[in-house]
């Protein structure tokens, strides 16, 4: 196509007239005039680069005058003079039609669906006022799959293939396709087998955009509830920096309160004994990772040519599959240091259970997470002793939220709380972990002092934030030029790697998240509805919380300190590199059939 | 001199036999059975007009001619050499005797453009093609027009195209001649999926390189380079002499760079189908060839915009492309002289199902069904009453008697509830349910529906259900509404030409052959006889000689009866497999 | 092999072959060469045109028969497969229908040889757009 | 799934990424290197999509998604005399469907299985285009024409 002058072409909605840029689709059109039309299918985070419009549910059709059939309005493009009814009687007629013939191949357990409540089915279903299906025949079923971190239940799947463009566009992961055809087309790994024997990176982004409940996580909460009322145990809980931007959407506030006090006090009433703050962890994985990236960088700039440039940070649990599947010949090139999540089991266990004279086995473990490939974490036996693992259970905000609702608490009308000491001390540079390029504004902020000796006069680095899909910035550290790349969404991670590969990489370190926006956008996180708006209030609300702490370097935190004086020694010791680094497989022939 | 009597089923059934011995017996009465040679031939495909004799060497063509006219054909003609007047074939508009055959209407009534070298030239040896004009067009082309010339008399032939839809020909190569881009492409759709059709197997099979070249042509016109012909697996000897085909091009420089001394270059290369109905749409087709699952997407953008790589792409069906040759050598007037008003030219169709004359053919268009049927066909097979024909495959409908008449072209079709589909005409009488029928159609549907959008994906198997709850006798009269509706949502929301189309069969017998549905429905009856489980097997004890036959053939062992008395079927036992109606010899089981 | 390089060219071959199919087919041994086309499409190779081809070539130099045989396709009479045509020269071609080893050892014995026609032939009702 | 276990042996192996290489490992010759690959193996065992897959870089879904979704490919071993029953529109209402039927019952499969001894598989095809001799059926390569019902046990006789 010819780059035109933007030409606008005018159309006429329900009597509305609109002027419109051409190209635009009906669809948008209409959303300018407040006419809202219905979609299964449909999603458009063009913000994050994320478009899924198959044309394929066909519940968005609408009348076009003069066209023979209905028109799908989420692809058709706008034509000049275009007359438009998006709810003539032929319209409502075949969009129930269609609707109906969805439900008549859906189970009718919504009383006992996941999704229930925030089921786009359903709400259409509502919305249409379906109050009988008229069509019965057969009805699909599959094997229920479930895997440590998502269960697959295809009888629910209503065919709008946005997890396969999740997975396989945005991701580029491949673990899903459309198999089959006809009424037995569904969407499933390679052979129909489960997830586990597939490269899924569990990153969760399939179940943040399934419109019903198809796909979900596997729910722990009644492990933890379990373990809470075991007298026996111990049950410690820690909280990562992204569920406290998102948590109160869950009870109706608006996207980007910061609800950090009410959450701790929560928690403290559900009975976790100690509440702990993920945050503090991730001002050691700062120490760990930082001091491994100082250790490269001082090994480069000596002249060692064997050295593995650019590090790659680990904390992300799904990128780590992600390499692990795709890169093996690159194992050696991330970080070793375990995630904030790991670092604070391992803490917990081997040294926050000795503090309170608990023994590990009891001394239970809970994490908050916006993800659910933490859940998968959790399960990975390196981090387990005699099969007693660091951290016992993951409960993504969702799950936490429909804790909190169980347990009879009034979340609006809490009073904020602190957590509790020493595990939940943080700094600001720990808080934004929890957005993509957080991780290395905060790695920068403590390598910059401790390299240079000299203090930070500005901590924001302005260059490094932001929601484009690949970043790359420069950062001067007294003389020497850092570069830095940041991608979020693991194609856009795919890219900056098979250039390293290619040895095309200019970078000295990458800041990688699996999920679009990063953990704000997790696959555990309340669910967006594919609304962008969302994601960058929580994305403003993590800055304002790390922009309100007193401290804001990593290497400041007092918990920290007395951590590394009392236990550790120095950051990447010899005890360090036990507890807190890790090691990486080979998983490229790890999947299928066996 | 030779008689030639027609041996084909309509006039054996109408004492065509007779007519021969009585020929043989009166020429020996004459003593001149050495010089005159009595022959039994195929069917003439002039069944209604039957029994045919026909007189060689001067070609005098005698019309239903009875046992009894042997004597005077013989006295008359032979001995005399004075045409029996009376038995000469009447031609309806001049009411003329018309005596020779070659002057007669019917064997007019099919002309060859696309299968012109089908069954005359060895399709093996491109020397055969190029002395039958081949490659003239393409020299005529690329040495003396420019694109737009091409173009130009492609759209004044008025040639629509002949994968069903009827999209203008010359108008699809002026868009895609009209887009910009480095790489543009020629794709022919050689996926014939309608079951029942094969005239572009017959095509790629009998005359290949008039495809290539019209693609060659194509591509002159639109400004590409490349061509690729997307054909089945299913055809391994039409992918054969194909390759034969492309390679003898190559070797004469008729593919390839410089072609015949110009700057313009075009070569071509084969990609295969794996069995999906859905590619015949060319969204579908262009996303088959690129390795992926064979899914349609929404139009616009259209192949010619954006095609093949995402390149523009040209595609047309391989009836189409044969068409091209002819009409750049003998110019777009006199393609444009043949056929109706808005559909010019010949239409090629697979006669199929319950008709004498099996086969290929190509007639022009406005031809009505009759001539199609009755004369071309040879009417009906064992004399049984037509019921219906199905012109258009799984997207088309079932016409009736009263469409007999009607002209055929593409508008006309849709008229009819139908549409010209590929070209596929299956032929029903009698014995054929129609509800089964519409059953077998969506049957077919349901397997081939890609899933991506939910009408074609779900709608199409609850109308499957639907009907298969009414062959069961189990519908009821609301179920009839539903089908009527549901037929209408998916031909209005689906998202390709497959599911658009599919309901037609449904939504085409329910006008035509309501009574049918409600015989189902009502009466718990299916009138031709048709849907087993409306069946049941009954033995008539007065016609029975109890001779054992119905019980050895029976797979259930649900005949039972003493030899030489009148047996049992034991309906609950009974599977209505049929075999024991088809052995009995004295028409003693009867089905009610 | 021939390179066409021009529209002459094409024009000189096409002329070129036209007199030397015509040769063959006319003046070269105008009473002894006959030419039988055998429909080999998918649906005629199906019932048993492939057999058929063979034993007419066969048989032909067996019997001493001057006799082209060439493959053709689909002639549309799918009711009647394996259909040949035969043409004796000097006389229109006939179609034959059903044609198996018996009925093509027919053709050969009682028309190609004698002129005596046999039963199957199959009326042709099309019309070329030659004419 | 497919519980037939099939090992590639190395020779297989390099075949099959000779195969693969042969079309210059490009991702949209995938349907072209099935083919060719059902041709060597006579199915596409998951071992084999697995290699494709890892051969042209494309996930092992978006191969076993294209494998499922055209019928010409099959991941289960064909008989050793497959059967195909021409289900075309011209064979149906000849009778077609009656002639199925019968295979059915006397090889008490249904389409798509393979006997349990190996020797038949049986699978429904559209049209093989020889519509004129309807009903069809097609063992191996050879074509039956007019098949009745009553004709099937005299088919199968010559494979005994």
């Amino acid at each position: 196509m010819r780059n035109q002058i933007m030409e606008l072409v005018k159309i006429t909605i329900d009597g509305k007239t609109v002027e419109v840029e051409k190209g635009a689709t009906i669809y948008d059109a209409a959303k300018l005039i407040g006419i809202d039309i219905p979609t299964l299918c449909y999603m458009n985070m063009g913000d994050m680069n994320i478009k899924h419009n198959p044309g394929g549910c066909r519940i968005c059709v609408v009348e076009v005058e003069g066209r023979r059939n209905l028109a799908p309005s989420c692809v058709t493009p706008v034509m000049n003079g275009m007359v438009v009814n998006t709810h003539s009687v032929r319209v409502l007629n075949a969009r129930r039609t269609v609707l109906e013939l969805m439900l008549s191949d859906h189970p009718f357990d919504c009383l006992v669906c996941a999704k229930s409540g925030n089921c786009d089915l359903q709400s259409l279903a509502q919305r249409l006022g379906i109050r009988e299906i008229p069509f019965q025949g057969e009805q699909s079923t599959y094997r229920k799959d479930t895997s440590p971190s998502i269960i697959r239940d295809m009888d629910k799947c209503i065919m709008c293939r946005r997890c396969e463009t999740m997975c396989n566009q945005v991701q580029t992961v491949g673990a899903l396709s459309a198999v089959n055809r006809g009424f037995q087309a569904v969407v499933a790994p390679a052979f129909e087998m489960n997830l586990d024997h597939s490269p899924c990176t569990y990153c969760g982004q399939c179940i943040s955009v399934c419109p019903t409940g198809a796909l979900t996580e596997v729910d722990h909460t009644r492990q933890v509830i379990n373990a809470l009322a075991d007298p026996k145990k111990t049950v410690i809980v820690q909280t990562a920096p992204a569920v406290r931007v998102a948590l109160g959407e869950e009870f109706g506030m608006e996207p980007g309160t910061i609800v950090t006090g009410k959450m701790a006090a929560a928690l403290r009433k559900l009975g976790f004994n100690y509440v702990f703050d993920t945050d503090f962890a991730a001002d050691l994985t700062i120490m760990e990772e930082g001091t491994e990236l100082l250790g490269r960088l001082n090994k480069f700039l000596a002249g060692d040519k064997k050295v593995k440039l650019p590090i790659l940070t680990s904390c992300c649990p799904a990128w780590v599959k992600f390499f692990e599947h795709n890169f093996p010949d690159m194992l050696d090139i991330p970080s070793t240091a375990r995630s904030p999540q790991q670092m604070f089991g391992a803490i917990a266990k081997n040294y926050f259970a000795e503090k309170i004279n608990v023994k590990r086995e009891d001394l239970v473990v809970v994490s908050i997470m916006p993800c659910v490939a933490k859940k998968y974490e959790c399960s990975r036996e390196e981090f387990s002793t005699n099969g007693n693992p660091d951290v016992d259970y993951s409960l993504s905000t969702r799950e936490l939220a429909q804790f909190i609702k169980q347990a009879n608490i009034d979340f609006n009308s809490l009073d904020d709380e602190d957590f509790d000491r020493p595990l939940g001390e943080s700094t600001g540079a720990a808080v934004i972990f929890g957005t993509t390029g957080g991780v290395i504004e905060a790695a920068v902020r403590t390598a910059y002092e401790i390299h240079t000796g000299k203090k930070l006069d500005k901590v924001d680095f302005q260059q490094i934030r932001g929601l484009e899909n690949v970043r790359s910035a420069s950062v001067d550290v007294d003389g020497f030029e850092l570069k830095i790349g940041i991608a979020h969404g693991l194609g856009n991670a795919r890219k900056l790697l098979e250039d390293i590969r290619d040895g095309k990489s200019e970078f000295h370190a990458i800041e990688i998240m699996a999920c679009p926006g990063g953990c704000i956008g997790g696959g555990g996180q309340p669910y967006h509805h594919g609304d962008t708006s969302i994601l960058k209030a929580r994305f403003k609300a993590i800055y304002r919380e790390d922009a309100g702490k007193t401290i804001r370097k990593s290497h400041e935190n007092p918990y920290i300190i007395q951590l590394y004086k009392e236990f550790l020694g120095k950051p990447c010791s010899e005890l360090s590199h036990h507890l807190l680094h890790t090691k990486y497989f080979d998983r490229q022939d790890d999947v299928f059939v066996d | 001199m030779h008689l030639l009597v027609c041996g084909g089923t309509g006039c054996r059934a109408s004492e065509s036999s007779a007519i021969l011995d009585n020929l043989k017996s009166v020429l020996e009465e004459n003593n001149l059975e050495n010089e005159v040679q009595v022959v039994k031939t195929g069917c003439f495909g002039f069944c209604e007009k039957g029994p045919i004799v026909k007189v060689l060497p001067d070609n005098t063509f005698y019309t239903q001619v009875k046992p009894e006219d042997a004597k005077e054909i013989v006295n008359e003609h032979i001995i005399k050499g004075r045409k029996v007047n009376r038995l000469l074939y009447l031609n309806p508009e001049s009411k003329e005797h018309v005596s020779d055959s070659k002057h007669m209407g019917f064997y007019k009534k099919q002309i060859r453009i696309a299968l012109r070298n089908c069954g005359f030239i060895n399709p093996e040896n491109i020397d055969e093609y190029i002395s039958r004009d081949g490659y003239e067009a393409l020299a005529k082309c690329i040495t003396e027009m420019t694109p737009a010339q091409v173009i130009d008399v492609i759209k004044r032939s008025g040639l629509r195209g002949r994968g069903g839809a009827g999209f203008p020909t010359g108008l699809k190569w002026e868009i895609a001649s009209k887009s910009v881009a480095d790489q543009k492409y020629v794709v022919c759709n050689a996926d014939e999926g309608d079951p029942g059709a094969f005239m572009d197997r017959s095509v790629l099979e009998g005359d290949p390189h008039s495809v290539i070249e019209a693609m060659a042509i194509c591509g002159y016109s639109i400004g590409a380079s490349k061509g690729l012909v997307y054909i089945r697996a299913e055809y391994p000897l039409a992918i054969e002499r194909l390759k034969i085909a492309i390679g003898q091009a190559r070797e004469y420089g008729l593919l390839g760079e410089k072609i015949l001394g110009t700057d313009f270059a075009f070569d071509l290369e084969l990609r295969y189908g794996a069995g999906a109905f859905v590619c015949g749409e060319e969204t579908a087709l262009i996303h088959s060839m690129e390795g992926l699952r064979g899914e349609p997407t929404v139009k616009p953008p259209f192949p010619a915009e954006r095609g093949y790589l995402g390149k523009p792409s040209n595609v047309n069906n391989v009836e189409t492309f044969a068409n091209i040759p002819v009409i750049i050598n003998k110019g777009p007037e006199w393609f444009s002289s043949i056929g109706t008003e808005k559909s010019k030219g010949t239409k090629v169709f697979a006669l199929a199902g319950k008709i004498n004359n099996v086969g290929l053919i190509e007639v022009p268009m406005g031809t009505t069904l009759r001539e199609i049927i009755f004369e071309i066909g040879g009417g009906i097979k064992d004399g049984k009453k037509f019921k219906a024909v199905q012109t258009g495959g799984p997207s088309g409908g079932c016409l009736t008697e009263k469409h007999l008449d009607t002209p055929i072209d593409y508008d006309n079709l849709i008229a009819s509830g139908s549409m010209m589909g590929s070209g596929g005409m299956i032929v029903m009488d009698e014995d054929d349910c129609m509800v089964s029928i519409a059953k077998y159609y969506l049957d077919f549907t349901v397997e081939e529906s890609c899933g991506k959008c939910t009408p074609c994906r779900v709608g199409n198997k609850r109308l499957y259900e639907t009907l298969d709850k009414i062959c069961h006798g189990n519908g009821t009269m609301e179920d009839l509404d539903k089908l009527r509706n549901l037929s209408n949502v998916i031909r209005d929301t689906s998202l390709c030409g497959l599911g658009q189309t599919s309901p037609n069969p449904v939504l085409s017998t329910l006008d035509n052959f309501y009574h049918e549905y409600l015989a189902h429905v009502k009466d718990h009856k299916c009138p031709a006889g048709q849907c087993k489980a409306l069946m049941q097997y009954t033995i008539n004890p007065e016609a029975c000689v109890g001779c054992t036959a119905c019980a050895r053939v029976c797979p259930v062992n649900a005949i039972s009866g003493e030899r030489k008395k009148p047996h049992f079927i034991d309906t609950t036992v009974c599977i209505k497999c049929g075999a024991c109606f088809e052995k009995c010899k004295f028409d003693a089981i009867y089905i009610n | 092999m021939v390179k066409v390089k021009s529209l002459a060219d094409l024009k000189k071959i096409k002329s070129e072959l036209q007199s030397k199919m015509e040769l063959r087919e006319k003046s070269e041994n105008p009473e002894k060469s006959v030419q039988v086309k055998v429909a080999m499409a998918t649906c005629g190779i199906a019932s048993g045109a492939k057999q058929v081809m063979d034993f007419l070539i066969e048989e032909f130099e067996k019997r001493g028969i001057e006799a082209i045989v060439t493959q053709t396709g689909c002639m549309g009479y799918c009711y009647a497969e394996p259909t040949i045509e035969v043409t004796v020269p000097g006389k229109d071609p006939l179609v034959f229908g059903y044609v198996n080893i018996k009925k093509a050892d027919e053709i050969i014995e009682k028309y190609i040889k004698n002129g005596e026609l046999v039963e199957g032939i199959i009326p042709v009702n099309y019309e070329t757009i030659e004419k | 799934m497919s519980h037939i276990k099939f090992k590639l042996n190395p020779e297989q192996l390099t075949e099959l990424k000779e195969v693969c290489k042969s079309f210059n490992n490009d991702k949209g010759e995938l349907i072209n290197v099935l083919h060719k690959a059902q041709g060597i193996f006579g199915y596409l065992p998951a071992e084999v999509q697995e290699v494709v897959a890892k051969e042209l870089k494309i996930s092992v879904a978006q191969v076993y998604g294209v494998v499922t979704f055209y019928s010409f490919f099959s991941m289960m071993p064909k008989g050793q005399h497959p059967i195909s029953i021409c289900m075309g529109t011209a064979c149906y209402v000849r009778g077609g469907e009656k002639v199925l039927d019968e295979f059915k019952r006397i090889l008490n499969i249904q389409v798509g299985e393979t006997t349990p001894d190996g020797k038949y598989s049986m699978s429904c095809l559209r049209c093989v285009g020889a519509c004129g001799l309807a009903p069809v059926v097609m063992v191996g390569d050879k074509v039956y024409g007019r098949v009745a019902p009553d004709g099937v046990r005299d088919i199968l006789k010559n494979y005994e």
